[in-house]
């Protein structure tokens, strides 16, 4: 599905993601994990398309992407949610997943054909996607009323309704508590039946290895491992890279 | 054509020094508090027109007059940011800017009252300028455009010793910086932002008292000023005083240089100044020493 | 006094001002209030609509025709100023739009051949449309009335549209649209050309409502002012902030001319009525009447 | 949706719409309550006289709209002092043009339809008076200027006046004195505004030389860049053609201080301001300008002066404005005498006017309603402004008179 070659990104001398090298399978739940500062976000902006790499290629289900940008990227069929959620405050929540619909008649063409039942679909179609993430009686609120953990779920759904098959997900279990966490966990699952594939970047040690079939461990803009869960947790690399360096 | 150069290169350093005094003022305020004001050529104004007040009417000697300029004119701009911009200070900064548009006119309002419509010099019956020739006649140079570059120079000076070294300059750079992480460290946030207004301020009355002496001074003098400041200290890239002074060079020279050496006549300033800024702004999207933040949004 | 509810001519008059002026606001709104961008640069639209059309139709051109005409090109210069600024920051896109206006101010003035320059263009006729003629003041009320419903119509559609959405997730966030697969330039350069379009259409129900344009002190900072107030004012990002801020900022505005001021003080004093009253609504209700917490200026 | 709507907006249409009605009825007297304000009003109304007045109050009209609008309520007082009109007291209403054409047409409606006026004072820019034309024409209310010179005006319409003459006349006299005194090139510096424009295509009509033509907006106030590329031409002459004193004295200021030496002809507004003259009086020595017949040492003039120097502290400016500007006050007495509501009477009584004596000089209005004065050839001597006799005259008789008097211009 995603398969990142030697990336490499810089900020004058500082070497955000430095020739980094990855795949995702298509159909996998693989996980992201590294320190602060790793370049994990970093990366994740790359493979969107919002930032333009130094050097290096990504390729989406074969295809070289990495001159797209990012709204080419998008409708090829990649989703995402950030760190720090960004959701249309101004806008009802209902309206924040149907502009995300790939059939919104939102050409400007569209403006003067008669659009009335294609958007009672939609409102019908983002009404379910709603209940799918149990805020569907929050739908004609002003996305920037709901909670931390509502907007969290309204910015998943959002992702999905893009219609994206690969659907990358930051740090999606921060700030959440438990119950809702489980919620998220089993909405990643529900999806990844029905084929989708997710990349997620995570601090949450026991959501990620729980949830992954695959991990990704990054270190100042490096790879350092890549493998099972079970092998990520006790390869000394990864223990070092967290609980710091012993320099020989 | 050549054997005007050097008049040419004197007018454009005259033209820099002029936008560079109002430019730093802005770039104070502007980068600091994040909007446009529209406001700070009225201040330049008000500056010319209470030093006429003081010293061409009232009679004080001019050095007292300055003084005063500096004082009253800081007392203005603490007391405009208390009362119209505080309250406004954490909206959306398009708030301010329609404030600042408002102060501006009211500004001109008080000084039609106060002073009459009718543009005004300070030059009184008989003081002829001192002409100085230079360089074998082909450059003239006079009293009033000595001291107005060595103010200019002294100010900046000052300013950037000013901002570098002592207590309140530096805390005016933190808050320029991050206002939140400033407020934490114990920076009163008020007192800085009122220094900082009183600082601008004081800055674009002494340039509007410049200004005035070297030209004249009239209610709407402070429009034009303003808009080539704004385009100087966008040019060289917001938050940057450097760059703010770059910035009024820059179009303090190539406004004189292009109307100057080719036969556009110069009532194409403002459209060779504006086109200019908007091409380099196209090149440099974030102005020549603008910070290099390398957004998401950018790609 | 109080016949100035019981005089037409005078009402005529001052409602065919709101008509174009609701047209300005909801244009300028267009831009500013949906997608965020702090266009100052709307009033050289409404100056080179506003001359195409009067030039056409002095030269003898069909009114619909001469109208389009002013629309197409306010639209071309739409995409002039769009295509280099929409990549730009926040305050840099307020001061290239600014420095549009002053580039077409320039202009108008010194291409005098086209335009005239500051003696402006006098005696524009009111056309008469299949054989009716629209002379008359309240003809031409119905006229412009006619011409700002229907263009109202349209951009309620507009705005309304999913199209019209996915300008306001741009405002929102833009990068987040991104990621959602809309080509937020495209979206931009669009609305950009609608409003300066129906700038465009405004300019030329105001020039022959005139039947004088141009001069030197028209489609310029004071004109810009008043675009901005009735959108601010109104509420940026809302259809109908626009319609009542245009009536509102109106009121304000003809409203100072009534006030019992002593003669000498008419200019300064309404001036300054007129600037505090904008202040107090912004620091009160700095959303605008109608407006929701927009962010103009995003970082 | 709804109810915000109406609640938010009906509280402002209510607030702006209240302190409309505040200013509107504010006018009557608010001290009888007992009689309804309209009798009241429409019993004082009776001994006064409304004329609607439009100036450049704000912006860069004020230069010159604020200090004639003094004099022309020095006129007035006096007029007023001096009976007014049939026992009755002429009224200015004042409105802020903004030296604007959108601006005055707004105000003169306001001036026609609510105060009822038949008589507007000014537009002073003639963007005011061009703008105000139409909707006069239409309601058959006379409109007298004293500043707007654009030529335009001359057939803006049949109740359209001035008493201050059209540019082209002083193109043309300057122009053809150019070409007496044998000039080949002639540099301008003109501003982007209407007085100046009309002035400089006139003058390029009747210059037969060649014409190097600087210009510089309104808001500009650096031209040592336009002057130096000038004086790079080496022109024979240069004409300064500002809209305003202070312009011209800062264009005579900065020519000062590049210590140019050279031929010098100017406009009215350069002309007619004392205290330039005398203050650059060796730059401007034997500098050609054209005035019409404004006499600067008639009593009345200097009385004037002294008025408008004793209320404002400031000596008076623009002394062919504020001729034009106190002569028409006086017209718009006479002219009331005759008919206080029939316009076409007073429009009669305009059209007559021939041999009127005034601040102004000898007035005659033509048939277009543009006044007759004719603009003499003056030059400046130690800083005086003296009638100038044209060499053209003895020209024909020796060549030698005319190039001699080309070396002295040289030198």
């Amino acid at each position: 599905m995603l398969k990142v070659q030697n990336l490499h990104k810089q900020f004058g001398g500082v070497k955000a993601v430095n020739h980094c090298s990855f795949e995702v399978e298509e159909g996998s739940i693989t996980g992201l994990i590294g320190p602060n500062g790793a370049g994990k976000t970093t990366t994740f902006d790359l493979i969107s398309g919002l930032m333009k790499p130094t050097e290096g290629h990504i390729h989406i289900k074969g295809e070289d992407v990495t001159t797209w940008p990012a709204h080419k990227r998008a409708r090829a069929g990649i989703g995402r949610t950030f760190q720090a959620i960004r959701i249309f405050p101004e806008m009802k929540a209902i309206d924040n997943i149907i502009v995300a619909f790939p059939k919104h008649p939102d050409k400007l063409r569209d403006v003067f054909t008669p659009t009335r039942k294609k958007r009672e679909q939609l409102k019908v179609k983002a009404m379910k996607l709603l209940k799918d993430v149990g805020i569907a009686d929050k739908a004609h609120l002003n996305a920037g009323d709901l909670s931390y953990g509502q907007k969290k779920l309204l910015e998943i759904a959002r992702a999905v309704a893009t219609g994206a098959d690969f659907i990358m997900l930051d740090e999606p279990a921060a700030g959440i508590n438990l119950t809702l966490l489980n919620q998220i966990r089993d909405y990643i699952l529900k999806l990844n039946k029905e084929g989708k594939t997710f990349f997620i970047v995570e601090h949450n040690m026991q959501f990620i290895m729980d949830i992954s079939d695959k991990v990704v461990v990054m270190d100042q803009g490096k790879e350092i491992a890549i493998g099972k869960p079970e092998e990520i947790q006790n390869n000394p690399r990864v223990i070092e890279a967290y609980l710091g360096k012993k320099k020989e | 054509m050549l054997e005007i150069l050097p008049q040419i290169i004197w007018f454009s350093l005259l033209a820099s020094a002029i936008y560079a005094l109002v430019a730093i003022g802005l770039s104070l305020i502007f980068g600091i508090l994040e909007f446009i004001n529209f406001a700070q050529g009225d201040f330049a104004m008000v500056g010319a027109y209470l030093f006429f007040g003081f010293v061409i009417e009232g009679g004080l000697p001019w050095w007292i007059g300055i003084a005063m300029v500096v004082i009253v004119a800081a007392l203005m701009g603490v007391v405009i940011e208390r009362i119209t911009f505080k309250p406004v200070r954490k909206s959306p900064p398009f708030i301010p800017l329609v404030i600042s548009i408002g102060v501006g006119a009211l500004l001109q309002a008080i000084m039609i009252f106060k002073f009459g419509g009718s543009v005004k010099s300070y030059r009184t019956e008989g003081s002829k300028a001192e002409v100085y020739k230079l360089f074998g006649d082909t450059l003239s140079v006079t009293q009033s455009q000595i001291t107005l570059m060595f103010v200019t120079a002294g100010l900046l000076l000052g300013l950037y010793l000013f901002l570098k070294y002592s207590k309140t300059g530096t805390a005016i750079r933190a808050v320029a910086d991050n206002q939140d992480v400033a407020a934490i460290l114990g920076v009163s946030i008020n007192k800085t932002i009122g220094i900082i207004f009183a600082v601008g301020t004081a800055l674009a009355a002494v340039a509007g008292v410049m200004i005035a002496n070297e030209q004249n001074l009239s209610i709407t003098m402070g429009l034009s000023l303003g808009v080539k400041a704004f385009a100087a200290v966008v040019l060289g890239g917001v938050g940057s005083l450097p760059g703010a002074i770059v910035g009024a060079f820059i179009i303090g020279f190539s406004e004189n240089f292009i109307v100057g050496l080719t036969p556009i006549p110069s009532s194409y300033k403002d459209a060779i100044v504006f086109g200019l800024l908007i091409i380099m702004l196209f090149l440099y999207p974030n102005g020549l020493f603008g910070a290099k933040a390398e957004e998401e949004a950018r790609a | 006094m109080f016949e100035i509810f019981t005089n037409t001519n005078y009402l005529l008059g001052f409602f065919n001002n709101v008509a174009f002026l609701i047209l300005l606001g909801l244009s300028l709104n267009i831009i500013m209030g949906y997608v965020g961008y702090l266009n100052l640069g709307h009033v050289g639209f409404w100056a080179i609509g506003s001359y195409t059309y009067t030039i056409l139709l002095m030269q003898g051109h069909d009114f619909f025709v001469c109208l389009f005409a002013g629309a197409i090109a306010a639209a071309i210069a739409g995409l002039i100023l769009g295509l280099p600024t929409l990549k730009l920051r926040s305050h840099y896109i307020g001061i290239a739009s600014l420095g549009f206006t002053y580039i077409v101010h320039s202009l108008s003035l010194n291409l005098t051949d086209i335009t005239r320059g500051p003696l402006g263009i006098p005696g524009i006729p009111r056309p008469t449309i299949f054989g009716i003629s629209f002379q008359p003041n309240h003809m031409y009320f119905l006229l412009s009335w006619a011409v700002t419903i229907v263009s109202g119509i349209i951009i309620y559609r507009l705005l309304h549209s999913p199209w019209g959405k996915i300008l306001e997730t741009i405002r929102e966030d833009q990068v987040a649209a991104k990621t959602l697969g809309k080509n937020i330039f495209l979206y931009k350069i669009q609305a950009f050309i609608i409003s300066a379009f129906f700038a465009g259409i405004a300019a030329g129900i105001y020039s022959s409502f005139y039947q004088y344009i141009g001069g030197t002190n028209s489609f310029f900072i004071p004109q810009l002012l008043l675009l901005l107030t009735i959108v601010m004012l109104g509420g940026a990002g809302s259809f109908w902030g626009s319609v009542v801020g245009a009536v509102i900022v109106w009121i304000m505005y003809e409203g100072v001319r009534f006030l019992p001021i002593e003669a000498g003080l008419v200019g300064p004093v309404q001036q300054a009525t007129y600037a505090s009253v904008l202040v107090l609504i912004m620091i009160f209700r700095p959303r605008g009447i109608m407006g929701k917490n927009v962010k103009i200026l995003q970082k | 949706m709804l109810n915000k709507f109406t609640r938010t907006a009906g509280i402002s249409i209510l607030g702006a719409s209240l302190m409309f009605l505040l200013s509107a009825c504010a006018d009557g007297p608010i001290d009888q309550p007992t009689d309804t304000p309209t009798d009241q009003e429409v019993a004082e109304e009776s001994n006064t006289i409304k004329v609607g007045a439009i100036f450049p109050l704000t912006g860069d009209g004020a230069a010159y709209g604020d200090p004639l609008q003094k004099v022309a309520q020095i006129a007035l007082e006096e007029v007023n002092a001096a009976g007014g009109v049939n026992g009755k007291e002429i009224e200015f209403i004042w409105e802020d043009g903004k030296c604007n054409g959108a601006d005055a047409a707004n105000a003169a409606r306001k001036l026609i339809e609510v105060d009822q006026v038949k008589v507007i004072f000014g537009g002073f820019c003639s963007g005011e008076t061009l703008a105000v034309a139409p909707l006069a024409e239409a309601a058959k209310v006379i409109v007298l200027s004293p500043g707007s010179s654009s030529p335009d005006i001359t057939t803006a319409g049949d109740y359209i006046f001035r008493n201050y003459p059209s540019d082209a006349k002083q193109g043309k006299v300057i122009g053809e004195e150019a070409n007496n005194k044998g000039y080949a090139k002639v540099a301008m510096l003109t501003e982007q505004n209407d007085y100046t424009i009309g002035i400089q295509n006139v003058f390029s009509e009747h210059f037969t030389g060649e014409i190097i033509s600087e210009t510089y907006l309104p808001d500009d106030s650096d031209f040592r860049t336009a002057l130096v590329k000038l004086q790079a031409e080496e022109p024979d002459a240069l004409f300064i053609n500002p809209q305003t004193p202070t312009k011209a004295d800062l264009i005579f200021k900065q020519i000062e201080e590049m210590d140019w030496d050279v031929d010098m002809i100017g406009n009215d507004v350069v002309a007619g301001y004392q205290d330039l003259t005398t203050k650059y009086a060796d730059l401007v020595e034997g500098m050609l300008v054209a005035e019409f017949a404004f006499d600067r040492s008639n009593p009345d003039f200097i009385a004037l002066e002294e008025e408008y120097k004793s209320r404002t502290g400031t000596d008076l400016p623009y002394g062919t404005y504020a001729s034009t500007t106190y002569d028409a006050v006086s017209i718009v007495k006479d002219m009331l005498a005759v008919s206080e509501t029939d316009t076409d009477a007073m429009k009669n009584f305009l059209y007559g006017i021939s041999g009127r004596t005034g601040l102004s000089g000898s007035l005659t209005m033509d048939s277009n309603g543009d006044p007759n004065f004719e603009h003499r050839l003056e030059t400046i001597v130690g800083g005086e402004v003296v009638p100038y006799e044209s060499e053209g005259s003895m020209m024909e008789e020796g060549d030698a008179m005319e190039s001699e008097s080309m070396e002295e211009a040289e030198a």
